[in-house]
């Protein structure tokens, strides 16, 4: 216990013993990376199979407060990108996960984000294999960002993408949208809102597993995360040159989403979420798919809320609960709180 | 959600539309010679295009959107004042989220916060207040926006400040009122409307006898209205029914909500905060007469156009419109947004050239994201 | 123009400064309840109330809005009674 | 060009359509990752060899200034993660890249980043595949912070390793030591100091395979970042469990160095580099290592600063210029700038 | 380096090596009964280990470090003191870096900044007063700390602010006067030293004649040096010969650098600004006569003890230096820093308990990092 | 104590506020020259100082900075004489 410490500071950026003893008391001594070189070495034999691709994403973590109800930054650094990997076909293997730790941060806090990081990639079958911190002074950056990075690979002959989806293919999503995006909005206490919502945070990767192997048809899949299921459809209605018409009355959404979006003037479509995905299944796969959804807590609520369709190519429809239509267009920047 | 979900019920709007369709033919309405109705508020524009209402209805029925979006009347030279104020040092500018994106001459206040002032959204009056009453260094400006529904908010936020003696927050005030505009549309020669769907949360404040002279000197209809889909559509029957029976009224569909004479406590905080300024300028209709308030002298201490000099306590300067914005017409009802030469090309939700593209109260912009353009095959 | 939204105020929170706790779908913000506080302010415990920028600005009156439902339940009854009229009618020409 | 602000709003991180034109227009326009999903996939047929690693590293850099003399922090993103490759034997293949942009930043100096990283990674011949932007208010970080992750392949039998270092290797430096921290001291402004010196920041991929070309026995080989030469030397000494000795006549350390170092009471062989490296050779590949290194521009001050010994394992200890010796320590925090 | 390199030439270097075996042979000193001799200046202690001149020199001289480290003799309740003034809302503390790691009684200053203190670290008190210039809404406070060498420029720096009227820039002043402690020291029963080695740049202020008193009074050399390592060992030679020769004297071999009655300027800035404090606390000492200088009257307003009310102008806490330090045994030459029960044990580089510790001037830290413990085999 | 490191005045940047440039092995920095400014400031240009905390505090004396080497080379020459004859005697008595 060379770290007494109770907050960081500039000297644990240095590059010298007060950075390593951080580095190992709060870091290496719970993520186990293998090795003690500055880069991960690791068995390239998942990747050996003939055809096999590697998957590589990266996502920078940045939510305000960096714990809330439901999760904190570390949870969604892990799953946010163990979904990038898994939604595209890939099976996650190693994450890295670089810290920025403002000059002042509680060194206790870092010590339950990488608790709940090494937790929550144990859970979701990845190791974190390597990593960096830096620290900066006081006011250069908001407590702490993450940025992890994921490797994965791709099963021979697995090729998942939006631009695979085809009318007639039914989209499914996991379960209820936008608690996450509410739940920070609520927790940031800048609108002073309570509610007692939870982050739907979750890692998906087993999810995407048991749905390719209960729909093995499955044509895309994408996390619903800034901009909501609403980017997502709009994305890969353009990426597959078709349309997308959703139903209003399908759409599973918790009473309280509602009611902050409507205190605020928010729409939920484009909330964000962190343990959300949209698949596009062929519709003979459609009830398989949720079967297996279904049959794994991360997706019981699964439910289908929309379909590909010929018509209005590289747009998402919606039809009301009226029985009317609209665009659901992609954003233009931020929702914003409105009065009117 | 109690008071709203069982006035979206998909069965009452159907037998709603079913009958509007009925009226509507008795009395002729076709697509070709429609009955031109206008919603003045943008939550009811807002309302129309979420619930898909306008394709919805009969054919014979026209909304035409009205100049009640507080944002969207907001002139440039307004806009830029805001940004003035907020770029002094010291100041933390306070506002909706609403006002961050509209369009001043050069910058909106998004964008100026971005390049380094201090702007911040709130949800109420309230909580700039509260930023005051914890920054006694700062100094706190409130962007005092909005109709009657939103001006007591901002009275009451002040009166509270003057009780507590705080000395550093200030409303930038730029209340409107409904009823000036509306006459003022029905002086426009170019005007063909044949009735009013009113704003349901003005007139909860302000009650419904502020509209008597449009039914009495002009003889429309108007019948204040809810915002979920069946008060809106219910609100369109009555107006028919008024048409119909060859008969103008002031009517209630939001009784649940609007008191008759409005709401005591509200007129009161106005009145005592707030009184006419001569006339005041609308972007899309020009000045026009005793449609803003101004902060009463009892209460320049907290008025940010006396403590900074701006605005219309200061020089104002002369902002032109952007050039080729056609929001004036389209706020009159003359032109639908599609048919502005600006639409989808100089003038986008990304890029906006005219106010009516940046709320989504906007009539362009409730076009453009709802497919109103696009989806109009 | 101006949001507002129906909430029930479920407790008192600072009677001075007209402060209550209002609900709306389990989402929880103090409101000023000056504008709709005639009587004592306990009495509005329980009150639905229409909430715009943190302003309790009217109370829901649940008699007009049993009315209006009312109306428009009638309405759609009067619809069906039409539309199984016209089934009818449609039936007994051989239209489907 | 649908991008026309000047600067970065908080609608350019929202999830909508600003968001999607930055990326586009400043980043993927550029960088062109392959395909368009959120994660690259790459062909895996270069770790196919039996044998053969994949190596995986990470380094987030949040250089003060951005811009510098000899570089931007885009250039030490690319350049310093491909050394953390190419130090540990990998041959680099492909980066991730993450950034988060502070509100208000000016997407001309985006572009600029871009445009550097783009070019080192050519240059360093690896491909930028896959990326992530983050905006954040103004107040919450400093600028643009960028997070790389990089992935290499080991070929089969490339065992390097500090830990490989044995009593009698020679230590060689590829060039001066020290210019990039003075740079960024003096770059930074705050001690008013005015130097004609530019960063050494460069990617050492190249060299590095030079260098295992002609020395093959390599042992072992860092990058000197922030700690400087002490604080590599320091970890080399500890996990090879031998000493190591250099030679204070010996380091290269260009006049301006030095002279910043005495006029601020800091110690050179701590200053942070960004395209120095130190390596182990057998001493018998000791002339073959120098001649590769000298070959290319980069490595064209190569020298020999010391050897590892048998004694005082763990410890560097540095024969000064009188014949004098003492202990080189790693640094405890960060080198303040000192008056006494 | 010019007037530098030149005296660093290991040639040259190796004949004073030889011509201080000789004299110190000469004069019998030996392993077991060396001549102790006192480097005053942690400067010079810096040196010693930096060149390793502790190892290459004669068995029979030994160095014992001074008390001329500004930072090792800073008491604890003076650090409190920085932190409690450097955390009022609006100040701006500015520091050499040197002191940011002095362990105050719970917190140093680099902590207090991660907790939330704005702490700066300058190159020059020049530096603190061009942020007070920009800075008008800040408070900025420099942390006046150092001996004679130092002074000046912040008496200079008050000067100057004086002339500008800045109303916002104060100084914390923590300067020290090496020949107090001297004397102190040569009074001590325990002491046993054979002769000094004066300070060079403190020196090149006050002269040489404030040691005369070394001399004469006491019957010891002293040999005011310069920093590079020939002057060292050209000095400790020249204490060595004076000792062979049964002389005591003040020599100067530093007179590339000191003149004989110092800086006009400096001393004159220096009375101009401060005088002498009663007394002051030194870390391991105690309270010395006379050692401390304070700002006169004249420049109260740049006195931020007076503006704060803290220290010496305010009620000072009594704070118990660390159990188990024994930096003033060590200070005071009675005791090697290894022989200390907390060396690198309790009392490590990372985790200072003593001061002597934290500068890589003080001895402990000095033989901590250059090995002087370890690599002592 | 009092890190002080010899630099050059090489111009005169602010007369009244007695701030010169100063350069250390190629870096340069403004700096105070109050302490060392006897006569015209111009005149400094050229001079070699002791800086210490961004004040030049010392002039350096050439002359003594020669006579002090020049005393360290006699005694390396000394030196180097003893060693040559110690050398000789080691030679002479065949110790290597
Ligand atoms: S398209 Fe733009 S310019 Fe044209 S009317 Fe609408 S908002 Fe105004
Ligand atoms: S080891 Fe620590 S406590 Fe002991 S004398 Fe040195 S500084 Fe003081
Ligand atoms: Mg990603
Ligand atoms: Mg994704
Ligand atoms: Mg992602
Ligand atoms: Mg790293
Ligand atoms: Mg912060
Ligand atoms: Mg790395
Ligand atoms: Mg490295
Ligand atoms: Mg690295
Ligand atoms: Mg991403
Ligand atoms: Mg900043």
């Amino acid at each position: 216990m060379a770290l007494r410490d109770a907050r960081v500071t500039l000297a644990h950026g240095g590059g010298g013993r007060a950075m390593r003893d951080l580095i190992e008391e709060v870091f290496t001594s719970v993520f186990a990376p293998p090795g003690m070189e500055d880069q991960a070495r690791l068995s390239a034999a998942a990747l050996a199979a003939p055809g096999a691709r590697l998957a590589f994403t990266t996502d920078s973590y940045v939510v305000t407060p960096i714990e809330f109800p439901g999760g904190d930054i570390g949870k969604i650094a892990v799953c946010g990108t163990v979904n990038d990997l898994a939604v595209g076909g890939a099976t996650p293997l190693w994450l890295s996960a670089a810290f920025i730790i403002e000059e002042g941060t509680e060194i206790a806090l870092l010590r339950r984000i990488v608790a709940t990081m090494a937790r929550e990639a144990e859970a979701a079958g990845v190791r974190i294999v390597t990593g960096d911190t830096k620290v900066v002074g006081r006011g250069a950056c908001d407590g702490v960002f993450v940025t992890t990075a994921g490797v994965g690979v791709i099963a021979p002959g697995c090729e998942m993408a939006a631009a695979c989806v085809r009318p007639g293919d039914v989209a499914i999503v996991n379960g209820v949208l936008g608690d996450h995006g509410a739940t920070i909005l609520a927790a940031r206490g800048d609108l002073a809102l309570a509610t007692e919502l939870e982050s739907d945070c979750a890692a998906l990767g087993h999810l995407m597993a048991d749905l390719r192997a209960a729909a093995p048809g499955t044509r895309a899949a994408r996390d619903l995360t800034r901009g909501g299921l609403a980017s997502a459809l709009n994305e890969i209605a353009g990426a597959a040159g078709c349309g997308i018409v959703i139903e209003e009355a399908a759409l599973p959404l918790r009473a309280e989403v509602v009611g902050m979006c409507e205190i605020l003037g928010l729409d939920p479509l484009y909330l964000a979420n962190e343990g959300r995905l949209v698949a596009f299944v062929p519709e003979a796969e459609a009830e398989a798919a949720l079967a297996a959804l279904r049959a794994r807590p991360e997706g019981a609520g699964a439910c289908i809320v929309g379909r590909a369709v010929a018509e209005h190519a590289g747009q998402v429809r919606m039809r009301t609960a009226f029985g009317g239509s609209r665009i659901v267009d992609m954003l233009v920047g931020e929702q914003l709180p409105r009065i009117c | 959600m109690k008071f709203a979900s069982e006035f979206r019920d998909p069965a009452l709007a159907k037998a709603l539309l079913a009958e509007i369709a009925r009226t509507a033919d008795e009395i002729g309405a076709t697509k070709q010679k429609p009955v031109s109705i206008m919603e003045i508020c943008g939550g009811h524009t807002h309302s129309i295009f979420r619930y898909g209402l306008d394709r919805l209805i009969h054919d014979g029925i026209e909304f035409i959107h009205g100049p009640g979006c507080p944002v969207c009347v907001l002139p440039r030279a307004r806009v830029d004042e805001c940004i003035e104020i907020a770029q002094k040092p010291g100041v933390v500018f306070c506002t909706f989220g609403d006002a961050m994106r509209v369009p001043g001459s050069t910058l909106s206040l998004l964008q100026a916060k971005a390049a380094g002032a201090d702007v911040r959204m709130v949800y109420s009056p309230l909580d700039a207040l509260e930023i005051a009453r914890r920054s006694p260094e700062k100094e706190v400006v409130f962007f005092g926006l909005g109709f009657e529904t939103t001006t007591p908010s901002t009275a009451l936020a002040i009166t509270q400040a003057a009780r507590e003696g705080l000395t550093n927050f200030t409303v930038f005030c730029n209340h409107i009122t409904v009823p000036e505009p509306i006459k003022a549309l029905l002086d426009d020669p170019h005007m063909c409307l044949d009735g009013f769907i009113g704003p349901g949360h003005v007139s909860m404040v302000i009650g419904i006898h502020p509209y008597d002279f449009i039914a009495e000197d002009y003889g429309k209809p108007i019948v204040v209205a809810g915002f979920e889909p069946t008060d809106l559509l219910q609100s369109v029957l009555m107006v028919l029914r008024q048409i119909a029976r060859g008969v103008a009224r002031v009517e209630n569909q939001y009784a649940r909500v609007v008191p008759e004479h409005g709401n005591t406590v509200s007129l009161a905080a106005m009145a005592e905060v707030y009184e006419k300024r001569p006339s005041f300028e609308w972007r899309g209709l020009g000045e026009i007469d005793a449609s803003g308030l101004r902060i009463r002298d009892k209460y320049r201490a907290f008025d940010a156009e006396e403590k900074f000099g701006i605005g219309y306590a200061g020089v104002r300067a002369v902002v032109e419109e952007a050039e080729g914005c056609a929001c004036g017409a389209v706020m009159t009802g003359r032109m639908k947004p599609p048919a502005c030469p600006q639409f989808g090309k100089g003038c986008t939700p990304e890029m906006p050239l005219g106010a009516l593209m940046v709320s989504s109260e906007g009539a362009c912009a409730a076009y453009w994201q709802y497919g109103g353009a696009r989806a109009a095959e | 123009m101006c949001l507002g939204i129906p909430g029930q105020i479920i407790a008192i929170t600072d009677a001075e400064r007209m402060a209550a706790l209002a609900e709306v779908s389990g989402v929880r913000r103090e409101v000023n309840v000056a504008c709709v506080a005639e009587g004592p302010l306990e009495a509005l415990v329980g009150q639905w109330v229409l909430i715009h920028v943190g302003f309790a600005m009217s109370r829901i009156d649940e008699v007009e809005a049993a009315r209006t439902l009312e109306a428009l339940r009638d309405l759609g009854e009067a619809q069906e009674a039409l539309e199984q009229m016209a089934a009818g009618d449609a039936a007994l020409e051989g239209r489907a």
